[in-house]
């Protein structure tokens, strides 16, 4: 019973993602539904067809698993795993209070930057594999987005690994007395926009666009295979999701209500913030792509890392002039920004 | 003062450095650039001149190399000699120089020309300053090559190329001589350097015979430099190099190192045998007669003023072999002057003229009076007429010749005086007095005529320092240490005697050329076979004797192309083999050189680990 | 527990693998890859002898950083040149990039 | 057999018949993926030893960039031209020699290894290795091989940037 215990606790924990990922597959049916003056996905389950995705996950499983004659079979094959088993993992390492946490590693940042970088290994293996000019050359516009906005992520986070002085997430949420997005907000808006672009969604899909790359790396999946895919990236949108809510917007803390309520208002408030934003804002193209990554996003990160740094070290009360100068030199550039596009 | 004098040697070998560096932009800029540095050198000497002024001696050195148990050392001797010498070298450079930027005018390679003539400059200061025979040889080296390069100046033309080539070879020969002689030193006395070789002479651990090879091998130095019979004959044909060049190296400087030479080195002739002096007298005076009936016949301004140059080293070559060492130095500096005058006083006729060909020439005095007069001063004082410079060194020597008591040489001399004065004269009378033959003649530009005005001084009154008339100052100042002194009375017969010869020479001139009153012709060819003995005897023999020893290195290289280069090259071949054999094992394939470099890590590692661990 | 002995052999034999993928391999990716293996190999040794012999100064840990820090650098720069080889030569293959003999 | 010892023979049988793979295999884009897979099995065995942190880094920097480098370089230089590989000769000829090489290598390195005795510490192999001590150590005790290491790394990025764009 002893060794049984943590499986019990994996199965439910694997189980609660699920049935969330599964509301957020109806959430963002009927949010795209609702901004594109439709109603969504109505008839199935009667209720708003709140089956629809369950619906979805059974044809998946029923179809037929294809592999084209011309892929590499054993890499096609393995290539979905590779990229949803990590982020699996990346589960065990989220805390929801500082109660409820499967294991508190000592390096739980470092420990899901790293293994979310084996998203990207899987799009190539499948792109690759699949032998497939277009899953190719989605596999590398992906591969080199990834690339390129895994570098301000890690910086963002880095600035507020440096305020809290520990890579434990739960030590992070513990020292948020005031939250970190009042402290970084520049931090905070670049981990934003490069959590979209390393979960792929639109205005970062890019590598799987329908109308230019039918669908990117995932073309030639199907069934089964297909469905882990897609399923790796909402473990993704959760593990990141999480990953903003514990590092910049002070995890399960919050009046009144138990931390566990607290936590998932904010995770929610996060995925709403990501289903409009898919809907709202054109995608991107590749070039646009690698100016924001590169001149945008990481100069800024980098000037979140500066004034952080000089700030704990040369100021003892530092969280006032650090959120301070950090409001100024955002709206500063903003306004810079507005006045340069126009 | 005397310490810096260095400075005055390494200034002009700055200015061919830059000059050199610069070679291709630099063009006519080059000229400032010598022109300073040699200016500066100038002023410094004067202030060396001052400084030993009191007949004081310095001498400075620092050590040039180790090897072994040898150590070479270079260094300064400023002693009175070496400051005249300094400011004789520097006068007639900077004046030159000066000079040339008139007459070498629109010359495509006149930065490269000032170039060499710093060179020039800067080894024959080097040569003066110098407190060791090494260091005197090798500066002697550099002024033959400087006088090789500024012979060959003009190398597009065969003739000049040729000539600078007997120049190099003849003198080549004199220094084979000289070298010969240093090595014959070294091997006695172990130094070089001349105090060192002075006291080891004054001790008289040397052997009579040994001191008299070496100063006869040091005179065949001198001879080749200052070309003495038999190795005159370079100093003609060295006339193909530019005039200014022919009056710094070839008149006034150069060709004085081989007199410099033998009075540097005259503690050894007077220890040596009396037969090494003799030797000296005998080709001294030689040579001056030999030249002066050359000089006769020729017809090119500046072949007569070659002949002339050597025909007036001969003289100071007798006059050292009769023991007139202050008496050759006198002459050697007055001559400088006047001869380096004469130059550039024909240099700007050549100038002017366009022609070398004295009966090309003819009343240029009416064109070109400054060239004129001053050609006439330099003119009467190498004649010898009173109280120009040129009267009182020829008279100082005259006196020491008569004071020795060798009368063949005195003759000798004497007749060589009255045969200068008719040659110059005849240069004189032909070239500037009778008819206009050239309307087109003209007088040379302000930066060549300046140059003679200021030349024309030390030529008309040096000879006064040196008057016994007002004491015999230049004498005592430069006259031998520890030589005591000898008071020369004014010797009034010998005055006589040689302005009588100077004004029967002028005046039998004056006769054929001035007046034209007998026909030059039948004189002039009745000389014509000296001019044969010079020409084909002597240039025969020569060549000659340079088959002889081309024939002997011939030989040699074949035995050193047979044999000793058959062994090198044998050694080469084995080794060659090998190499072809194991470069292959060079293949350019890199995982093969990987694979080695683990093997011998393998290998290595086993070796260590079972030497030094077990 | 493993005794360090293991480790060390494990080291061993890794480290022998990548002598062998570098002086076998034709592409030079794949010996990139094989000097890779060989990187890994040390920084086991490293990381083994820090847990073992020193694990309170983690001097090996340390050392590890740096290696792979440098490891990186090397395969960085490492496909730059054969990426130059590529455009110059085009082929990748050691044996054939042979210009530089004799 | 302790878990560890057992965790340990699993590691080590996947890292070495991973890395035997790389180096025979014909097909080049296997190579990389089982690369990546040795790679991180070595994090697992660095987890082994208790450092979660070298483990966590190991996978980030060979999931996230030696992975993506050889691949785009696989990419942009012709070397696998079709996903099954055939047709390459990849392997050169001294294939033979540099077999026995490693082989004597092999021998040479357990025959002087494996006697040695080691001076294990006494708290070894289950003291964990903190994080925060370790950045201790380094910003104090290795405070100029990081930097320099930083400037190497600089080096190394505008080296390959050089060195890899296109001249034009």
């Amino acid at each position: 019973m002893a060794i049984a215990l943590p499986f019990l606790i994996a199965l439910a924990l694997v189980i609660f993602v699920l049935s969330n990922i599964v509301f957020f597959m109806w959430a963002e049916f009927k949010i795209s539904g609702r901004v594109a003056d439709r109603f969504g996905p109505m008839e199935t389950g009667r209720w708003h067809g709140w089956a629809q995705p369950l619906a979805d996950i059974l044809k998946f499983l029923n179809k037929e698993d294809i592999i084209p004659a011309n892929a590499d079979k054993l890499i096609f094959r393995v290539a979905p795993f590779v990229g949803f088993i990590p982020v699996v993992m990346v589960l065990a390492a989220i805390p929801y209070t500082n109660k409820i946490f499967v294991r508190d590693f000592d390096i739980a940042v470092f420990f899901v930057i790293a293994l979310s970088s084996f998203t990207f290994v899987s799009m190539v293996m499948g792109g690759w594999a699949s032998g497939n000019k277009y899953s190719l050359l989605g596999a590398f516009r992906a591969a080199g987005m990834l690339l390129s906005y895994e570098l301000p992520l890690g910086l963002a986070i880095a600035g507020v690994v440096m305020l809290s002085a520990t890579l434990s997430l739960i030590g992070i949420v513990q020292q948020q007395t005031v939250w970190n997005i009042v402290l970084q907000p520049i931090g905070f808006l670049v981990f934003m926009v490069a959590m979209q672009a390393e979960l792929q969604r639109s205005p970062f899909d890019l590598a799987v666009a329908e109308s230019e790359l039918v669908a990117g790396y995932s073309v030639e999946y199907s069934g089964m295979r297909y469905a882990m895919f897609q399923l790796g990236e909402f473990f993704g949108l959760w593990a990141l999701a999480s990953m903003a809510v514990l590092l910049f917007l002070g995890g399960w803390h919050g009046p009144y209500l138990p931390g566990i309520v607290w936590f998932f208002i904010k995770f929610y408030g996060i995925f709403l913030f990501l289903a409009f934003s898919r809907v709202s804002v054109p995608r991107v193209r590749p070039d646009q792509l690698m100016d924001l990554g590169w001149k945008i996003l990481l100069p800024s990160a980098l000037v979140n890392i500066v004034i952080t740094a000089t700030l704990i070290v040369l100021v003892p009360h530092y969280q006032v002039p650090l959120a301070v100068s950090e409001f100024v030199i955002l709206i500063a550039a903003l306004y810079l920004m507005r006045r340069v596009l126009k | 003062m005397a310490q810096y004098a260095w400075v005055i040697a390494v200034m002009p070998v700055l200015a061919f450095l830059i000059i050199l560096f610069t070679l291709r932009r630099i063009k006519e800029k080059a000229a400032y650039v010598a022109i300073a540095a040699t200016g500066a050198g100038l002023l410094l000497s004067l202030g060396v001149l001052a400084t030993v002024w009191g007949g004081r001696i310095f001498t400075y050195q620092t050590t040039w190399l180790t090897a072994g148990k040898l150590t070479l050392k270079i260094g300064m001797y400023i002693d009175p000699l070496a400051a005249v010498m300094l400011v004789v070298v520097t006068t007639v450079s900077l004046l030159v120089q000066i000079y040339s930027i008139g007459y070498m005018k629109g010359e495509k390679r006149l930065s490269w020309y000032y170039a060499a003539v710093s060179l020039f400059t800067a080894s024959m200061l080097s040569l003066v300053i110098a407190n060791n025979f090494l260091q005197l040889y090798i500066s002697w080296e550099l002024v033959g090559l400087c006088s090789y390069l500024l012979i060959g100046f003009w190398y597009e033309k065969k003739s000049a190329s040729s000539a600078a080539m007997k120049a190099f070879i003849i003198t080549r020969i004199g220094d084979v001589g000289f070298f010969l002689g240093l090595a014959l030193l070294f091997v006695n006395t172990h130094t070089f350097d001349f105090s060192a070789v002075r006291q080891i002479v004054a001790a008289g651990s040397l052997g009579a015979g040994t001191l008299t090879a070496i100063a006869l091998l040091f005179f065949a130095g001198a001879a080749g430099k200052s070309a003495q019979f038999p190795l005159h004959v370079w100093l003609p044909d060295a006339m193909e190099g530019p005039t200014p060049v022919s009056a710094l190296i070839h008149a006034a400087t150069m060709v004085a190192a081989g007199v410099y030479l033998v009075a540097r080195s005259f503690f050894i002739f007077e220890a040596a045998h009396p037969a090494a002096l003799q030797v000296v007298a005998g080709i001294g005076a030689f040579t001056a007669i030999l030249a002066a009936v050359i000089a006769v016949t020729m017809t090119d301004i500046k072949k007569v003023l070659a002949y002339s140059t050597i025909s007036q080293l001969g003289f100071m070559m007798a006059a050292l072999g009769v023991g007139g060492y202050t008496a050759a130095i006198f002459h050697l500096t007055t001559h400088a002057f006047f001869k380096a005058l004469l130059f550039l006083g024909a240099g700007s006729v050549i100038h002017g003229a366009g022609t070398q060909n004295i009966y090309e020439m003819g009343g240029l005095l009416k064109k070109m009076k400054v060239t004129g007069w001053t050609f006439l001063i330099a003119t009467l004082s190498i004649a010898g007429i009173v109280p120009l410079s040129g009267f009182w060194s020829k008279d100082e020597i005259l006196t020491e010749a008569a004071k020795s008591g060798n009368y063949i040489i005195l003759g000798v001399l004497l007749v060589t005086a009255f045969l200068t004065a008719f040659y110059m004269f005849r240069l004189y009378f032909v070239v500037f007095t009778g008819p206009v033959r050239d309307e087109h003649a003209h007088e040379s530009p302000a930066v060549m005529t300046y140059p003679l005005l200021i030349l024309a001084v030390p030529a008309a009154l040096l000879g006064l320092a040196g008057s016994p008339l007002l004491g015999n100052w230049f004498t005592k100042f430069i006259a031998l240490p520890g030589a005591e002194h000898i008071a020369a009375a004014p010797d009034y017969l010998m005055m006589g005697l040689s302005t009588a010869a100077a004004l029967a020479g002028i005046g039998f001139s004056y006769v054929l050329y001035g007046r034209r009153a007998v026909t030059a012709w039948s004189v002039v060819n009745s000389l014509s076979s000296f001019s044969w003995l010079n020409t084909t005897f002597v240039d025969k023999t020569i060549r000659d004797g340079l088959r002889v020893t081309l024939g002997i290195s011939n030989g040699l290289a074949r035995f050193d192309t047979r044999f000793v280069d058959g062994i090198v090259n044998g050694v080469g071949g084995v080794i060659g083999t090998f190499s072809r054999y194991f470069s292959r094992a060079n293949s350019g394939f890199i995982q093969r050189y990987a694979m080695r470099f683990v093997i011998a890590f393998m290998l290595l590692a086993v070796a260590v680990y079972f030497v030094l661990v077990r | 527990m493993v005794p360090l002995q293991y480790y060390i052999i494990m080291s061993a034999i890794l480290f022998t693998i990548g002598i062998y993928g570098v002086l076998a391999r034709r592409n030079a990716i794949l010996v990139l890859l094989s000097v890779e293996i060989m990187f890994n190999a040390v920084n086991i040794n490293f990381m083994a002898f820090s847990a073992y012999i020193t694990p309170a100064t983690m001097v090996g840990q340390i050392y590890t950083i740096f290696a792979v820090a440098s490891g990186a650098a090397e395969i960085g720069i490492g496909l730059a040149i054969i990426l130059l080889i590529y455009r110059g030569r085009e082929t990748v293959n050691v044996d054939e990039v042979n210009m530089l003999k004799w | 057999m302790s878990g560890q010892l057992l965790a340990f023979w699993a590691l080590s049988f996947v890292i070495l018949s991973g890395a035997l793979y790389i180096v025979m295999t014909k097909n080049i884009m296997h190579a990389v993926f089982m690369h990546l897979l040795t790679m991180s099995m070595i994090a697992a065995v660095y987890g082994l030893l208790h450092a979660d942190f070298m483990a966590a880094m190991q996978v980030l920097i060979y999931a996230g960039a030696v992975t993506a480098m050889v691949v785009f370089a696989l990419m942009l230089t012709k070397s696998q031209s079709r996903p099954d590989g055939a047709g390459i000769a990849v392997d050169n000829q001294q294939r033979g020699a540099s077999f026995l090489t490693a082989a004597g290598f092999l021998a040479v390195v357990i025959y002087v290894l494996v006697p040695q005795k080691w001076a294990v510490h006494e708290a070894a192999p289950v003291v964990k290795s903190d994080v925060a001590a370790m950045g201790a150590i380094i910003f104090k005790s290795y405070i100029l091989p990081f930097e320099v290491i930083s400037v190497i790394l600089l080096a190394a990025l505008i080296g390959v940037i050089v060195l890899a764009r296109k001249e034009d």
